[in-house]
């Protein structure tokens, strides 16, 4: 399982950046913002926390179609799924890899870009500690979308239709956190539903994109 | 090892076979004949595991199988050895370094192995077979794009290493490997047109 | 003889064949009926004017929406544990249905929202949860569409329907929650919650009526989803011999 | 050169939905927003062009790795390239093929989806405009862009890194256009700016498009 | 029809063939031999104009090259039909039915190509080369996956169709294909250590 992971994180790198895409992404989607809705601070710094969150959320989405398919094209997965790992746990390193290339350095940077969007700065320890407390369950919802759309030949856009939806509720308690946060109120509630979705997801889901997976391979 | 009685499968919810019976004793090769869309690709993901059988019984010795697809699952953007020691890892082993003369890979050692010709990668695909220290090998067609000195390298690993260490190998191939095994002739095995199992039959 | 001698393909094409004239002449009638008394015999609200009148569609075709995909994920377990395709192409006949009526709960609510609220959409928490069924029942549709197995297909959109829901539920509780923190909300639908018994009877009617569309709809659309897999099953089997 | 055409489209439509999932990601994109943001109705109609145009350049952005990656991993882009169509030709009906699956049906759902962000009504017809004009351009943009990276194994992250600054004078016009559109002023400068941009793309673009897929193939 | 003279190829910015003369007169084939990595696949793609060779020359007639590569480029999601008038449309040609015949796929003809084996998708990767109508045909192991039996229809195909019509095909391979062509053994040509034209030899 480490080697697993180990080797997931190293294809990342050599993949040309692994850590550093997803954060580009994030950090491009926060510039074309301003330059599609106006410059104007008082609305930019009113919709950045929600806006990070989106872009997040899109960013994590976006290198989903390389949790499985990669393995899936060059017939590493059958061997991956007859080799004496359980397919749970597979699905699970899976998850954790793409957290740690994607939704880890989004929620290091995610403050620095904030400041680029204004943002209050109350709100600037909630949005990290909402993102550090949210983004594993979107890997590991995404990864369940990208198990059930492996068979399929570049399902990229089939797997956001999949994924978003279900994203919603962490985005919910996410950005509510933020918002309560900035308006310094208690943020404890979002924040414990947020951890009780990310540690829900982490124990459940790892059995449905488990099975999935075989159904894929069948 | 690997005893088979009464096999069926199926592929795309069609049976392809059946009424299979073989054993295959330790120390023993078995080579899959049949014309192309006889079902050996079929018949291989099914003893591996891959794929639910529609009738029969397969029993082999447990934690003994590996499989051994058509694609290699080599990643190109990892060296020839990190590829092979990832598999090690995988299997729980420490790499094996005879596997690299094994394989006339020694040469290639730290290429990546998205820079390989076909047959060099192939190469590299079966010396996973060579770190994973599994008893039991399902082989689709293991010699696609291999020379003939390559074949007769893997021919001579199958023979020296892993069967006279008491292993088991099933290998669907079209050509002669040179090794001398009983010969498994799938087709008269093809399922009947009123075969049972297809997965649309209630339909019917 | 066990209930789900009913779920072979072939007997539920008998059986269904002949009760869904049934439905259809039941259904008709329970929406001529109730539609008509609702549209026609029903005085108008003080608060609402004429406008009330679409309540009759409109909350028939909410409460359809939502309870679809409780068939759905119903039919998706059975197929899971009992591998009873009937029961599988029953969740796949019904999505396409539930999305329609999805949206037509959203336009006829849009439609009512623009005297009432003066705004065609509001993000109150029943109508956003809403969205996002319908985005549910877009994301089932179309993994069945992408899916060229038709086993493979049953297993992962049954898969999908009882995640999904897990994740439909919590996005409900979300979006109250969500809700409650903004002052749009004072614009939500459960105002008007209490309906006065004068229009609650039509109400009821056409509600059954769309009950029985629904079922009526959903017989049908399995009757074809069957005749395609006949179809298939022939094609394959003459393409094989 | 049309029986590529046909058969991209076909593939896209035998993919699950060619048109409908560029739509559907669209649709979610527009959905979340709120659920970030929050819903109150001023904010919302104040970013809602914005935020469309910048949906829509995401949409397109994410069916991009379609355009040629498919056709380089099952070896047919070699083919192609080896047949007697010139590679400008090639790269000319990918892009018209990428917008009438991705484009095309964005802008004509834009404006049923700026009513669910409370649009201002005068923003609505300039808002299909600008689209209409403006997404042949992110087509041929991202084409130029699916041709750079298409060697890479799994670019898509790339890709977006390198065509979403190509996008910005696309997004700035449309956007542009669009409030002037809703403050009831003059659209024509920014409209034929974008029609400029459109049309340089489609007839520059495709050469060096060629050229990038030759290098890659090389 | 084809030919080559004083050619040297590279592959990763390495040369790998350097010196190679022959020339291939209508009606002929020849087959390129060579242990795995020699450079046969650089130098069908350099033959066949995907990359620039680094000396000598190459002279086709014009617009008659064709290229099959290791992968067939086969469209999973369309059927065989589907996929071979693909091509033909590509070449602005028809769709000759008797290709069918030629590499048995009347029977898979509405079968969508996903749902092949490999030896029926490679028949249907070749047949691309009976629909194109291209005189000059360089092949990549073409009969990989195959059984002896498609080999053979193979062969045929190349003997009766296409060098009986005034046809030429430069062909790597490792097996034997049963036709009467000359060999072209590659390895004398390897370039040798001091061979000029590596892409970072300024650097040197
Ligand atoms: C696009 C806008 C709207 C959507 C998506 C929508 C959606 C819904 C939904 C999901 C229900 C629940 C049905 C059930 O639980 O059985 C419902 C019920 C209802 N809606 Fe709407 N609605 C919309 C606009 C409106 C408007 C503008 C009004 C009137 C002011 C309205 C009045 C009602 C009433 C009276 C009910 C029945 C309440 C009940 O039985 O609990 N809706 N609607
Ligand atoms: N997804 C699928 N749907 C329907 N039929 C399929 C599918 N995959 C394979 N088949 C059919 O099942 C049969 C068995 O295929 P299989 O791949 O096992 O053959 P094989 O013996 O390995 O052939 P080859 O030598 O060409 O590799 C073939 O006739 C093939 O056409
Ligand atoms: N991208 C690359 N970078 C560096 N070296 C490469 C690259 N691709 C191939 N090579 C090397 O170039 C040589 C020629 O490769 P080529 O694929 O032409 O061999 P081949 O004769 O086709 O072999 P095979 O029979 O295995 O297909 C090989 O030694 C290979 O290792
Ligand atoms: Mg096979
Ligand atoms: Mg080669």
């Amino acid at each position: 399982m480490i080697a697993l992971l180990l080797r997931d994180l190293r294809l990342a790198v050599r993949a040309g950046g692994g850590f550093g895409l997803g954060l580009a992404f994030f950090l491009i989607v926060v510039v074309l913002v301003p330059f599609g809705v106006g410059s104007e601070t008082a609305v930019l710094s009113r919709i950045a926390p929600g806006i990070l969150w989106v872009a997040a959320l899109l960013a994590s989405l976006l290198t989903l179609d390389r949790v499985f398919a990669l393995d899936y094209e060059d017939g590493a997965l059958p061997l991956l799924l007859t080799a004496p790992l359980p397919a749970e746990g597979v699905t699970l390193v899976k998850a954790l890899a793409h957290w740690m290339t994607s939704g880890l350095p989004l929620t290091l940077a995610a403050p620095v870009l904030g400041i680029l969007l204004n943002i209050e700065p109350a709100a600037i320890m909630p949005l990290f500690l909402s993102l550090l407390i949210g983004t594993p369950a979107l890997s590991m919802i995404g990864t369940f979308g990208a198990a059930l759309t492996v068979g399929l030949r570049r399902g990229g856009l089939l797997l956001s239709l999949l994924v978003l939806p279900m994203y919603v509720p962490t985005l919910i308690f996410g950005a509510e956190a933020v918002a309560r946060g900035a308006a310094e109120l208690s943020m404890q509630v979002p924040l414990l539903l947020l951890a009780g979705l990310t540690a829900g997801s982490i124990a459940l889901l790892p059995l449905a994109a488990a099975a999935a997976l075989r159904v894929n391979l069948r | 090892m690997l005893r088979v009685s009464g096999l069926a499968c199926a592929r795309g919810g069609m049976p392809v076979l059946e009424g299979l019976d073989f054993a295959v004793e330790p120390g023993q090769a078995l080579v899959l004949r049949g014309p192309n869309g006889i079902g050996k690709t079929t018949l291989l993901r099914t003893l591996a595991g891959l794929q639910p059988a529609l009738a029969g019984t397969i029993e082999i010795d447990p934690d003994q199988a590996a499989y051994g697809s058509h694609a290699d699952g080599v990643k190109d953007a990892l060296t020839v050895e990190e590829n092979l020691r990832f598999w090690a890892a995988v299997y729980g082993r420490d790499l094996d370094q005879t596997v690299f003369a094994d394989f006339d890979l020694a040469p290639l050692r730290r290429r990546a192995a998205g820079t390989l010709s076909s047959g060099q990668k192939r190469r590299l695909g079966l010396a996973r077979l060579g770190v994973i220290g599994r008893k039991v090998l399902f082989l689709d067609e293991p010699t696609i794009s291999l020379d003939t000195a390559s074949v007769a390298l893997f021919a001579r690993f199958l023979r020296d290493r892993h069967l006279a260490a008491g292993g088991v190998a099933v290998i669907a191939t079209h050509i002669d490997l040179g090794l001398d095994a009983p010969v498994l002739e799938l087709a008269p095995f093809r399922a009947s047109a009123s075969a049972k199992g297809a997965s649309d039959e209630a339909f019917l | 003889m066990s209930i789900w001698e009913y779920a072979n393909p072939l007997r539920f094409m008998g059986w269904t064949g002949k009760v869904l004239p049934w439905f259809w002449a039941l259904a008709i009638a329970a929406l001529v009926v109730g539609l008509g008394w609702g549209f026609f015999f029903t005085p108008e609200a003080e608060n609402f004017g004429s406008t009330v009148k679409i309540i009759y569609i409109h909350v028939p075709s909410a409460f359809i929406a939502i309870n679809a995909w409780f068939m759905m994920v119903v039919t998706s377990i059975i197929w899971l544990v009992r591998r009873h395709h009937v029961s599988v192409l029953a969740a796949k006949a019904a999505a396409p249905v539930g999305l329609t009526m999805t949206l037509i709960a959203l336009i006829t609510g849009a439609i009512w929202g623009q005297p009432t609220w003066t705004t065609w959409w509001v993000w109150d928490a029943r109508l956003t949860a809403f969205l996002v069924l319908c985005l549910f029942y877009l994301g089932y549709i179309a993994l069945w569409a992408a899916i060229e197995d038709p086993d493979t297909a049953a297993d992962l959109t049954s898969v999908l329907s009882l995640v999904g829901s897990v994740f439909a539920f919590l996005s409900r509780y979300a979006a109250l929650f969500w809700a409650t923190q903004h002052q749009d909300s004072s614009l939500s639908v459960d105002r008007a919650e209490h309906v006065s018994d004068v229009f609650y009877q039509p109400l009821l009617l056409s509600m059954a009526g769309f009950v029985l569309l629904f079922l009526a709809l959903v017989l049908m659309r399995t009757r074809t989803e069957i005749r395609l897999r006949r179809i298939r099953a022939i094609e394959t089997r003459g393409r094989r011999s």
